[in-house]
C-alpha cells in the first residue's frame, strides 16, 4: 500500500509486516517518551543520580552514540575532502547514523539539564571557558550541518523527487555538499573534542584529569581521534545488521573493506596515543596528585583494572590488528568480531569517562560513589534507540540509502 | 579590580580547628536555617542531601581501643584554583556563567536563576561542596513564615552551595557604605552564620590577606604558595589538586593531616619531613 | 498514500498553469508579482503589529491602589529620603509603611479622594497599601542603595527618573510574561534609552559599572 | 486575481521578515528568560526592617540566651545570644531549629477531647470544664490523691503553680522526670547533709574525669559545655574519659579509657585506691569524715585495690594508677557522673565511687570545682487554702512513693499501676514530658496510661503520650510563651532569666500557666482562691516580686556563686555494708551481648522530638531510611555473622527490633549500641490517621469536627510528622527499669541482648 513511496525497484517487505515491526519498536519509543515526560514534569528525581553521581546512565549514552556517529562526519571527511569516492555507497548510511544519534544527544541533553526550558542559556549566557559551551554550539551546529546533508537523501525519494523543486534543490545541494561536509566534519572534530575536554579538564578529579595542549587536554584530541577510528566500525556494524535483517547484500565488499582499513589503521593509531596517554597519566598526572594506578582500580567490586584491559587490548589492539591486517579484515567472521569489538570498545571508552570518573573517591576518606539506574533512566537511554531504528527503518524504507543495491540484487540474481 | 587573588582585595576564608569541633551539627544547622535550606522526610541518604555545610567524620581505621575519629566540617572551600586565578575547578566548568569569581571577595558565586541544572560544576568539586536541587523545596504548612528575605530560596533543578553568606558581606557592606566607611569592614562585622553558631569556636572566619585578622595567624598563608599555611599544623583539603581552597584545617593529630590529602606509599614521610623543616624556620 | 502523491501531482500541475496562464497584465512575472505583494503585505502587518500591536498585548494596565502626589509631598517634606530613608543598619526601607504616612497624616489632611481613600481602606483598617512598585527587581537580586546613594552620591534621578515632580502617579504596566514592570525594560519595546533612568535591566547595571569602576563585578555583588 | 504557491512564498517570508524587523522575537526571548527564571511555586520572603528579639531557649534544661531574628516583626532565624552568661553566643543544633517547632506537623492546633477513635475540637471554655468537672467529682468522692501530675521538671512559677494546684486540690504526685540531676541531689544530701545541687565548674577544672558523661553530646548544659571543652587547650586542661566506646568526648578527651560497661564505677573506686594507697588525697579534708573515711579506705584497699579492678574493668593497673596521680597532682580535678546526657537517673552508689574522688581531692567550692548549690526558692507565693478535702488527700503519700530517698519516681508510678488490678490514679496530668517515651519499658509504660481513666495532656504537639490522653488543652511552644528560667543542669551558676514570647502564638493555644489558673478557677472552692491571678503574666510577675524588674528588664540575672558557710564534710558512711554495684537485666548465656542506648547531639531523646533540621543532620551510621542503625565492633560482627548494612534482629529479654547493622571499631567487643532518639510512634499514618485522623473543617466551630476515615488529609488535624515520626525503633522499648537499691530510681543504662542477621 506504501510502494508509491518505495524507491523504484527496491524490493522491501510487505508494509503490515514493516509496520508491525514499526509498533513494537514504537511501544518501547512511548515507553522512553513517557519516561521522559516523567523526568521533565517530575524532576530529575525520577533518576537514581545524585550529587556524588551527577553525571551517569544517559550522558554516557550521549556520548556513546555521538562517538559511534563519529562515522558520519569522518566518513564525510574522507569522501568530499579527500575524494575518496568509493565512500559515497555508504555515505548515505553514515549521515543518517550522524543524525539519528546527534538528535538524540540533544534529545538526551535537554532531558538531563535540571531546568530544560532554560537550556537556550547556555547560548545566550555562554561562558567561552566551559568545555560544555563547546559542545553545546558544536553539538547543535553539527546538528545543522547533518540536517542539511540528511535533506538531499530525504528529497531523493521517489514521490518528492518528482517535484522539480526539490529535484533541483535536491541536486544543488549535493553540489555545494562538500562544504557541509568539510564544515560538519571541522565541527564535530571539536564537538567530539570537547565531549573529551569536558572530562579531561576536571582537574579535581585525579582520575579524569590530564594535561594537554593550550586549553585542550589530551582526551580532547584522544575522543575525536577514537570517535573518527571507531565510528566506520558503528557504521560498517548498521550496514552489517541491515544486510542480516534483509538478508541482502546492500554494500560492496570492497567498499566495506576500505572502509574496514581506514577504521584500523585510525584505531591502531589512536591506540597508540592512548597507550602512552595511559602510561604518562599514570606515571606522571596521577601520582603528582598523590594517586597511584591501582587506586583508581581497586576498592570496590566493579571497577577493576579489567576495564582498562578491555579497553585498550581486547577492544584496541584486537580489532586493530584484525582491520589492518588483509587476510584478517577479509574474513567476513573476524571483520565481524573487530567492528564490534570496536564499537564496544568506545562506548566502554565513553562510560569510563563518565561513570567512574564519578566513581573514583577523590578525598582520602570518600567511598566508591556506585549507582545503578532508576527505569526512567534506562527508559530515556533506549528511547533514542528506539527512535534511531524506527528513523532508520523508514529511512531505508522509503529513501535510497544503499546506491548500491539495486546493482547488488541484480548480480546476485 | 584585579583579576587575581594578589592584589589589595580582600580573600576571605576560613580555618577550622579539628581538635575543638565537637561534631555537634550546629554549624550544619546554623546554615540551613541562615540560607533558606530545604528538607525532606528522608535525608539519610547523604548522597541527595542538601547540606552546603556538612561534617565529614573521618576514622583511623584502627582497632579498638586504638580508634580514633575527627569531625571535619566542610563548606565550600571557594578554591582560588591553580595558581589562584580565580579559575575553579567548577566556575570555569560552568557553561551558563552562574557561577563566577568574586575577585574583590575570593567568593566564589553561585546565582540560582541563571543555573540551567547541568551539574557538570558537581563533576568538577572533588569536595561534594555543590549541590543540587533533585525536588522542589517544600515546607510543611506555614513553615514558609521563617525563610528569609536575605538568600533567595531555589527552585528544582538548580544547583546551590555555601556562598560563605555572602549576603552577611553585602549587609556589612550596606552599614558601612551608610556610615561612610566605604569598604573598611571590621573583621567582626562579616561572620558566616557557621562561625557565629559553632558552640566550640572551632570556626574562625576572616580575611586571608589581612594579617590583623585571626584566620591569617592562625595559618599564615604564604602569598608565594597561593596561600599554602606556614603553619604545619595547618592543611587545606587536597593540596595536591591545585585547587587552592580557603578553607584550612588544623590539628594536632598526625593522621589527620594526613588524611587531608592522598599520598602514595612512603609519600607521607617526606611530606611531613618537609613540614617539619617549615616548622623550625 | 495515493493521496500524497496527488497532492503532490496537482501541485506541480497547478504550477505548471500559473507560469502558462496569462490572467495577470505583468504577464509571465505575474506569479512573483504576486508574490512580492504578498511579501510587503505580510511584512507590513506583522512588521507594524510587532512595533504598535505587541506591546500592548504585552502589557497589562494596573492601577494604583490611590493617586499619589510625589510633587506635593517632596514640597511639604523637602527631599525623597524624608519617606525613602535608609535604616540604621543601613539598608534602605522602600515604599514607606503607614506607620512613616501617619506621622503626618495623624488624621485627614485636606479634601482629596486619594486621601480619603488611604484613611478609611488603610489607616484605619490598619492595612498596608499594596502599592505597585515600577522598580521592582526579582528576588535574586540584592541591590544596595546605600553603596550608590551613600557611596558613589549618586542621585535618585539616576535610576528613578524625575518620579518626584510628578503629581499623579502613572499606570503600572505589567509584562504579563515576566509579572515585572514595563519600567525595568523601559517605554521603548526595542530597549533604547536616552536617559539614564529609562530602564533598569542588569545590563544597565553592568553598562554603568563598567564606565564607573571598570568592571562589571562579580555576580554576588547583586545577586543572592 | 490568483493566489499560487508563491504566494504563500511571499506571504510567509514577508511575514517571517516583518517579525525579524520588529522587536518581538528579541522582547519575547528576554522576557522568556526571565519567565523561566522565576517560577510562581518558589516562595519569595517578604523583605523588611530587622530586629533582634532576645529571649532564653527552654528545648532544654541548658537554657541558652537566644537572639531571634525578625523581619518586620516576622521571627526568620534563632542565633546564640552573645555575652550570656551560659553561651555566649554559641548555641546548639536545636536551639537553632527552635522555629520549625512552631510549625511542626504535629503541633495541636486547638483543644481536642479523644471521641473513640477520633479527636474532637472543642473550646477552651468547653475543655477547662471538662477538666475542673473530672477533679470536682474526684474530690467530691473524696479521691484528690487519685489525681497526678507529670512535669518535665520542678523549677520555676509555672512547675510551681501545678504543684500548687495538686496541693490545692489535695495530691502529693507530683512527678518530675529523673535524671542524673536528681541522683547528684541524692547524693549530696546523704554524704553532705545538703538539700543542694551538684554544679561543676567546668571551664576552669584543670582536670575533668568523666565516668561515661557525654561531656559534650549534650550533657548537663550542652553549650556551656562546648565552651568550657573548647577552652582546655589554650588553659592546658585535661580531659579523660571512661568508656566503653569512643564517643564523641571520648574522641575529643585527651585519654580514652575503655572500661567494661558497668564497671565504671568499679574504676573510680580503684583510682581512689591507689590515691589513698599512695597517700595523694587530701588528708585534711578527710579527716573530718572520722572513722568513716578510714573504713572506706580500708575498704576500697581490700576489695578495690588497683590489680583487682585491673581485672573487672579491663584497664592495666598503670593507667589506674597514672589517672590517679595525674588526678591528684591537678590543682582543680573533677569528677563527674552521669552516663550520655544525663537525661536518665544513675545508681546512687556509683556516683558516690565517682563522688568519692573529689571528695578525696576535697576540690569543693571554689573556681574549678564541685559546687554544691543550695536550693533556693527564689518565688515567693502567697498563702495556699486547703480544704478538708485537699488536707485530708494531701496527707496520702504519693502513688510510687521510694522507699530510700522518700520523694515519688515516675517509673515507680507507672510500675505501680501496672502492678494493680485498679489504677490508683484517675486524673494524670501531663506537661512538658513524653514517658510514653523516654521511659525504660516504654510498652509497659504506654500500658499504664491507658490503664488511667483520663488523661489531660498539656503538649503543644501530638507526642507519644498525648495521644494516649482523653483531653488535650494544648500549651504554647517555648517561643509564643513567658515563663521564669532557674539554671541547673549542673552548671556552676546561678542564673534566673525570664524567656518571653516572642513570636505571637501560631494556633489555639495557651500558656499552661494561664491553663492550670483556669482549671483552677474552674474547680471552684478553695482551690479557686488559691489562684488569685487573673492570668499567668500577672502570677509571673508577682512571685517574682523584687527581682521582676530587673529580669523584664535586662532579661536575666547572673548571681554570685555563694560558698556555704559551713565548711563541706563527706561523709563516706554511705560505703559502709556496700556490695556492689547493681548490675543490668539478662542471663549472659541466652544475652551474650551488652545492649547500650547511646546519645548522640543531634538527636533529641528528652520531652521533645527533633526538629526536620536536626533529623537532617543524624548521620546514615544512626538511621537508614526507617531503620534505626546499630553500632557493633566488626569482631563481634564476625562472630554474630553480620556486616556492614545488613539487617540484624537485636533480641532482649523485653523484646526485639530489626535494625540495621554499621561497623565501628571504635565500639567495646561485646557490646552493641543503639541510638536514643528515634522510634515516635506519632506521625505514623497507621496510628493518627486512620485511627485518630481527623480533618479540621471549621476552626470556628467549636464541635464541627470531623470524622475521616484515612483519608481526609487537611492540613491540621492529622499531626503526622513524617521527618521525625515512625523513624527507627525506641531503644527504651527495649531496656528495662531497673530499681536502684539504694535511691529507688530507675538506673537502667543497658540490657543484656543476642542479635541475629534479619
Amino acid at each position: 500500500m506504501d510502494s508509491a513511496l518505495i524507491p523504484e525497484g527496491a524490493r522491501r517487505c510487505p508494509f503490515p509486516v514493516f509496520a508491525t515491526g514499526i509498533a513494537v519498536v514504537g511501544a518501547v519509543l512511548l515507553w522512553g517518551v513517557y519516561a521522559m515526560g516523567l523526568c521533565w514534569l517530575k524532576g530529575l528525581n525520577q533518576t537514581n543520580m545524585n550529587d556524588y553521581y551527577g553525571f551517569a546512565l544517559w550522558i554516557w549514552a550521549d556520548l556513546a552514540v555521538i562517538a559511534i556517529g563519529g562515522g558520519a562526519f569522518f566518513t564525510g571527511l574522507l569522501k568530499y575532502v579527500f575524494g575518496i569516492d568509493e565512500l559515497k555507497n555508504i555515505i548515505n548510511l553514515a549521515v543518517v547514523i550522524g543524525f539519528i544519534c546527534y538528535s538524540s544527544a540533544l534529545l538526551i541533553l535537554a532531558i538531563d539539564i535540571g531546568q530544560p526550558l532554560r537550556g537556550w542559556f547556555i547560548f545566550w549566557h555562554a561562558n567561552v571557558h566551559s568545555m560544555l559551551t563547546e559542545v553545546a554550539f558544536c553539538l547543535s551546529l553539527y546538528f545543522a550541518v547533518l540536517t542539511i546533508e540528511f535533506i538531499p537523501l530525504v528529497l531523493e525519494n521517489r514521490q518528492i523527487d518528482k517535484v522539480p523543486f526539490f529535484h533541483n534543490l535536491s541536486h544543488n545541494m549535493h553540489g555545494i555538499m562538500a562544504v557541509f561536509a568539510a564544515t560538519g566534519a571541522f565541527l564535530s572534530c571539536f564537538h567530539q573534542g570537547s565531549l573529551g575536554g569536558v572530562a579531561g579538564v576536571l582537574y579535581g578529579r585525579p582520575f579524569a584529569y590530564r594535561e594537554g595542549l593550550l586549553v585542550w587536554p589530551w582526551t580532547f584530541f584522544l575522543f575525536t581521534w577514537s570517535a573518527a577510528a571507531y565510528g566506520p566500525c558503528f557504521t560498517l556494524m548498521v550496514t552489517k545488521m541491515f544486510e542480516g535483517i534483509t538478508r541482502k547484500k546492500l554494500v560492496k565488499d570492497n567498499v566495506v573493506h576500505l572502509l574496514a582499513k581506514i577504521s584500523g589503521w585510525m584505531i591502531t593509531t589512536y591506540i597508540i596515543a592512548k597507550i602512552i596517554d595511559t602510561i604518562y597519566w599514570a606515571g606522571v598526572t596521577a601520582p603528582d596528585m598523590g594517586f597511584s594506578l591501582m587506586d583508581f582500580y581497586s576498592g570496590n567490586a566493579f571497577y577493576g583494572i579489567w576495564i582498562l584491559f578491555t579497553e585498550i587490548v581486547i577492544c584496541g589492539i584486537v580489532p586493530a590488528v584484525i582491520l589492518t591486517v588483509k587476510k584478517y579484515r577479509e574474513n567476513k567472521k573476524l571483520l565481524l568480531v573487530a567492528i564490534c569489538l570496536g564499537v564496544v570498545g568506545v562506548c566502554l571508552n565513553r562510560w569510563v569517562m563518565v561513570l567512574q570518573v564519578m566513581a573514583v573517591p577523590v578525598m582520602s576518606f570518600d567511598t566508591w560513589a556506585l549507582y545503578l539506574p532508576s527505569w526512567q533512566e534506562i527508559a530515556t537511554t533506549i528511547l533514542p534507540v528506539a527512535y534511531g531504528v524506527i528513523l532508520i527503518s523508514l529511512a531505508y524504507r522509503y529513501l535510497p540509502v544503499f546506491p548500491q543495491e539495486q546493482e547488488l540484487y541484480d548480480t546476485n540474481k | 579590580m584585579t583579576q587575581d587573588n594578589h592584589g589589595k582585595a580582600h580573600k576571605f576564608g576560613m580555618v577550622i580547628d579539628l581538635d575543638k569541633c565537637t561534631g555537634c551539627g550546629s554549624c550544619m544547622v546554623a546554615c540551613m536555617s541562615e540560607n533558606n535550606v530545604p528538607f525532606k522526610e528522608d535525608e539519610t541518604n547523604k548522597k541527595d542531601s542538601l547540606t552546603w555545610m556538612t561534617v565529614f567524620k573521618l576514622s583511623n581505621e584502627k582497632n579498638f581501643p586504638e580508634t580514633d575519629i575527627c569531625y571535619m566540617p566542610r563548606p565550600c572551600m571557594h578554591c582560588g584554583g591553580k595558581g589562584d586565578h580565580g579559575h575553579s575547578p567548577c566556575v570555569s566548568v560552568c557553561p551558563a556563567t552562574a557561577t563566577d569569581y568574586g575577585y574583590d571577595t575570593g567568593i566564589v558565586s553561585q546565582i540560582y536563576t541563571r543555573c540551567f541544572g547541568c551539574r557538570y560544576c558537581m563533576g568538577a568539586c572533588p569536595y561534594h561542596a555543590r549541590y543540587f536541587n533533585w525536588w522542589d523545596p517544600k515546607w510543611p504548612d506555614g513553615m514558609e513564615e521563617y525563610l528569609s528575605p536575605d538568600v533567595s530560596p531555589r527552585m528544582r533543578g538548580v544547583v546551590e552551595k555555601c556562598s560563605f553568606c555572602y549576603h552577611r558581606y553585602q549587609e556589612a557592606r550596606d552599614r558601612a557604605y551608610y556610615e561612610e566607611r566605604r569598604d573598611t569592614i571590621e573583621e567582626g562585622e562579616y561572620q558566616t552564620a557557621c562561625t557565629q553558631a559553632c558552640p566550640a569556636g572551632a570556626i574562625t572566619f576572616g580575611d586571608l590577606h589581612n594579617p590583623e585578622h585571626e584566620v591569617y595567624k592562625l595559618v599564615k598563608p604564604d602569598p608565594h604558595q597561593c596561600g599554602k599555611p606556614r603553619n604545619p599544623k595547618a592543611f587545606r583539603l587536597l593540596e595536591r589538586l591545585q585547587t587552592n581552597p580557603k578553607v584550612y584545617y588544623i590539628s594536632e593529630r598526625e593522621w589527620v593531616r594526613k588524611a587531608g590529602d592522598n599520598y602514595r606509599k612512603g609519600e607521607w614521610g617526606q611530606q611531613k619531613k618537609s613540614d617539619g623543616d617549615k616548622g623550625h624556620k | 498514500m495515493s493521496e500524497l502523491e496527488k497532492k503532490t501531482e496537482n501541485g506541480s500541475v497547478g504550477a505548471a498553469e500559473d507560469g502558462a496562464s496569462g490572467e495577470q497584465k505583468a504577464g509571465g512575472d505575474s506569479g512573483v508579482g504576486m508574490g512580492v505583494l504578498f511579501f510587503i503585505a505580510a511584512f507590513a502587518v506583522c512588521f507594524l503589529s510587532g512595533w504598535l500591536l505587541f506591546p500592548s498585548l504585552l502589557y497589562s494596565k494596573k492601577e494604583q491602589p490611590f493617586n499619589f502626589n510625589h510633587a506635593l509631598h517632596v514640597a511639604e517634606t523637602g527631599g525623597c529620603d524624608s519617606c525613602h530613608f535608609f535604616r540604621e543598619d543601613g539598608s534602605f526601607a522602600g515604599i514607606p509603611k503607614n506607620s512613616s504616612c501617619v506621622e503626618c497624616h495623624e488624621s485627614q489632611l485636606g479634601e482629596t479622594e486619594d486621601e480619603a481613600i488611604f484613611m478609611t481602606e488603610y489607616v484605619e483598617k490598619g492595612v498596608e497599601v499594596p502599592w505597585l512598585i515600577y522598580s521592582e527587581q526579582p528576588d535574586c537580586v540584592f541591590f544596595s542603595h546605600a553603596a550608590h546613594v551613600v557611596g558613589a552620591k549618586m542621585d535618585c534621578v539616576s535610576c528613578h527618573g524625575h518620579i518626584g515632580e510628578s503629581e499623579t502617579l502613572k499606570p503600572y504596566q505589567e509584562n504579563r510574561i515576566t509579572g515585572y514592570s514595563r519600567d525595568i525594560w523601559g517605554e521603548n519595546i526595542w530597549g533604547i534609552k536616552k536617559n539614564s533612568w529609562d530602564r533598569m535591566k542588569m545590563d544597565d547595571c553592568a553598562e554603568c559599572h563598567q564606565e564607573e569602576t571598570g568592571s562589571k563585578g562579580a555576580c554576588f555583588q547583586c545577586h543572592k | 486575481m490568483k493566489i499560487d504557491r508563491r504566494s504563500f512564498l511571499g506571504l510567509g517570508l514577508g511575514a517571517a521578515a516583518g517579525v525579524a524587523a520588529s522587536p518581538v522575537t528579541w522582547k519575547l526571548t528576554d522576557d522568556s528568560s526571565i519567565w523561566t527564571q522565576n517560577w510562581p511555586w518558589t516562595p519569595v520572603p517578604h523583605d523588611g526592617e530587622v530586629s533582634f528579639d532576645d529571649t532564653v531557649c527552654t528545648l532544654c534544661p541548658g537554657n541558652c540566651g537566644i537572639s531571634i531574628r525578625k523581619i518586620d516583626g516576622r521571627a526568620v532565624k534563632i542565633e546564640g545570644k552573645k555575652g550570656y552568661p551560659v553561651n555566649d553566643g554559641g548555641v546548639c543544633l536545636h536551639g537553632l531549629s527552635g522555629l520549625q517547632y512552631l510549625y511542626d506537623p504535629a503541633r495541636v492546633h486547638f483543644p481536642m477531647v479523644k471521641n473513640g477513635d477520633t479527636w474532637k475540637q472543642i473550646s477552651w471554655d468547653e475543655a477547662t470544664t471538662l477538666v475542673a468537672g473530672k477533679i470536682k467529682e474526684l474530690r467530691d468522692k473524696g479521691m484528690p490523691d487519685s489525681i497526678a501530675c507529670v512535669y518535665g521538671n520542678d523549677k520555676g512559677s509555672i512547675a510551681g503553680l501545678y504543684k500548687r494546684f495538686l496541693m490545692a486540690v489535695g495530691s502529693q504526685n507530683f512527678y518530675t522526670v529523673d535524671s542524673m540531676e536528681k541522683s547528684w541531689e541524692a547524693l549530696i544530701s546523704r554524704m553532705h547533709g545538703l538539700k543542694a545541687s551538684a554544679a561543676f565548674d567546668l571551664a576552669n577544672a584543670d582536670y575533668l574525669l568523666s565516668f561515661g558523661a557525654g561531656f559534650i553530646e549534650g550533657w548537663g548544659s550542652p553549650v556551656n559545655n562546648f565552651l568550657a571543652n573548647s577552652s582546655r587547650k589554650e588553659r592546658q586542661a585535661k580531659l579523660v574519659q571512661v568508656e566503653y566506646r569512643l564517643s564523641n568526648t571520648a574522641a575529643n578527651a585527651d585519654m580514652w579509657v575503655p572500661a567494661k560497661p558497668g564497671t565504671e564505677a568499679d574504676l573510680a573506686l580503684g583510682i581512689c585506691s591507689a590515691m589513698i594507697s599512695e597517700k595523694l588525697h587530701d588528708a585534711d579534708f578527710v579527716q573530718k569524715s572520722g572513722k568513716a573515711f578510714d573504713n572506706f579506705a580500708k575498704f576500697v584497699s581490700e576489695k578495690y585495690a588497683p590489680e583487682s579492678v585491673s581485672r573487672t574493668t579491663g584497664i592495666d593497673v598503670s593507667t589506674i594508677k597514672d589517672i590517679a596521680v595525674q588526678f591528684a597532682k591537678a590543682k582543680t580535678p573533677v569528677a563527674i557522673a552521669g552516663r550520655g546526657r544525663g537525661d536518665s537517673a544513675g545508681s546512687l552508689m556509683e556516683f558516690a565511687a565517682v563522688h568519692a574522688l573529689n571528695c578525696l581531692k576535697g576540690n569543693f567550692n571554689k573556681a574549678g570545682g564541685f559546687w554544691t548549690l543550695e536550693n533556693q526558692d527564689t518565688l515567693t507565693w502567697p498563702s495556699l487554702e486547703m480544704d478538708d478535702v485537699a488536707t485530708k488527700g494531701y496527707a496520702k503519700p504519693p502513688v510510687g512513693l521510694t522507699s530510700v530517698i522518700s520523694t515519688a519516681s515516675l517509673p515507680k508510678l507507672f510500675e505501680t499501676i501496672n502492678a494493680s488490678e485498679k489504677s490508683p490514679v484517675e486524673l494524670m496530668m501531663v506537661y512538658n514530658s513524653n514517658p510514653c517515651f523516654t521511659l525504660h519499658n516504654a510498652k509497659a509504660v504506654k500500658d499504664a496510661v491507658n490503664k488511667i481513666p483520663f488523661v489531660v495532656s498539656f503538649s503543644s504537639c501530638m507526642d507519644d503520650t498525648a495521644q494516649l490522653a482523653d483531653v488535650i488543652l494544648p500549651s504554647h511552644m517555648f517561643l509564643e510563651m513567658s515563663q521564669d528560667i532557674h539554671s541547673g543542669a549542673g552548671i556552676a551558676k546561678r542564673i534566673t532569666a525570664l524567656s518571653k514570647a516572642v513570636i505571637a502564638p501560631v494556633f489555639d493555644t495557651k500558656n499552661p500557666g494561664d491553663i492550670i489558673i483556669s482549671v483552677a478557677k474552674a474547680v471552684d472552692g478553695s482551690v479557686a482562691a488559691s489562684f488569685p491571678w487573673e492570668n499567668y503574666d500577672e502570677c509571673l510577675e508577682s512571685v517574682n516580686g523584687d527581682q521582676w524588674s530587673t529580669l523584664s528588664e535586662e532579661g536575666y540575672i547572673d548571681s554570685e556563686l555563694t560558698v556555704p558557710a559551713t565548711p563541706l564534710v563527706a561523709d563516706f558512711s554511705i560505703f559502709e555494708g556496700f556490695r556492689g554495684f547493681p548490675s543490668i537485666e539478662g542471663d549472659e548465656k541466652s544475652y551474650p551481648l551488652t545492649l547500650v542506648s547511646v546519645d548522640t547531639i543531634r538527636l533529641a531523646s528528652g520531652s521533645f522530638a527533633s526538629s526536620p533540621f536536626a533529623v537532617k543532620t543524624v548521620e546514615d551510621t544512626v538511621l537508614i531510611q526507617k531503620d534505626s542503625v546499630i553500632e557493633i565492633n566488626p569482631e563481634t560482627a564476625d562472630k554474630v555473622g553480620v556486616s556492614q548494612g545488613d539487617y540484624a534482629l537485636v533480641t532482649t529479654p523485653l523484646g526485639e527490633a530489626k535494625v540495621r547493622v554499621n561497623l565501628f571499631h571504635g565500639i567495646m567487643p561485646g557490646v552493641i549500641a543503639m541510638p536514643e532518639g528515634l522510634g515516635h510512634s506519632f506521625g505514623t499514618s497507621s496510628q493518627v490517621v486512620t485511627k485518630g485522623g481527623a480533618g479540621l473543617l471549621s476552626k470556628n466551630g467549636a464541635t464541627s469536627i470531623i470524622t475521616a476515615t484515612g483519608g481526609v488529609s487537611a492540613a491540621s488535624g492529622t499531626f503526622e510528622n513524617r521527618y521525625i515520626g515512625g523513624k527507627g525503633v525506641n531503644v527504651n522499648e527495649l531496656i528495662g527499669p531497673i530499681t536502684d537499691p539504694a535511691s529507688g530510681l530507675d538506673v537502667a543504662w543497658g540490657i543484656r541482648a543476642r542479635i541475629s542477621r534479619a
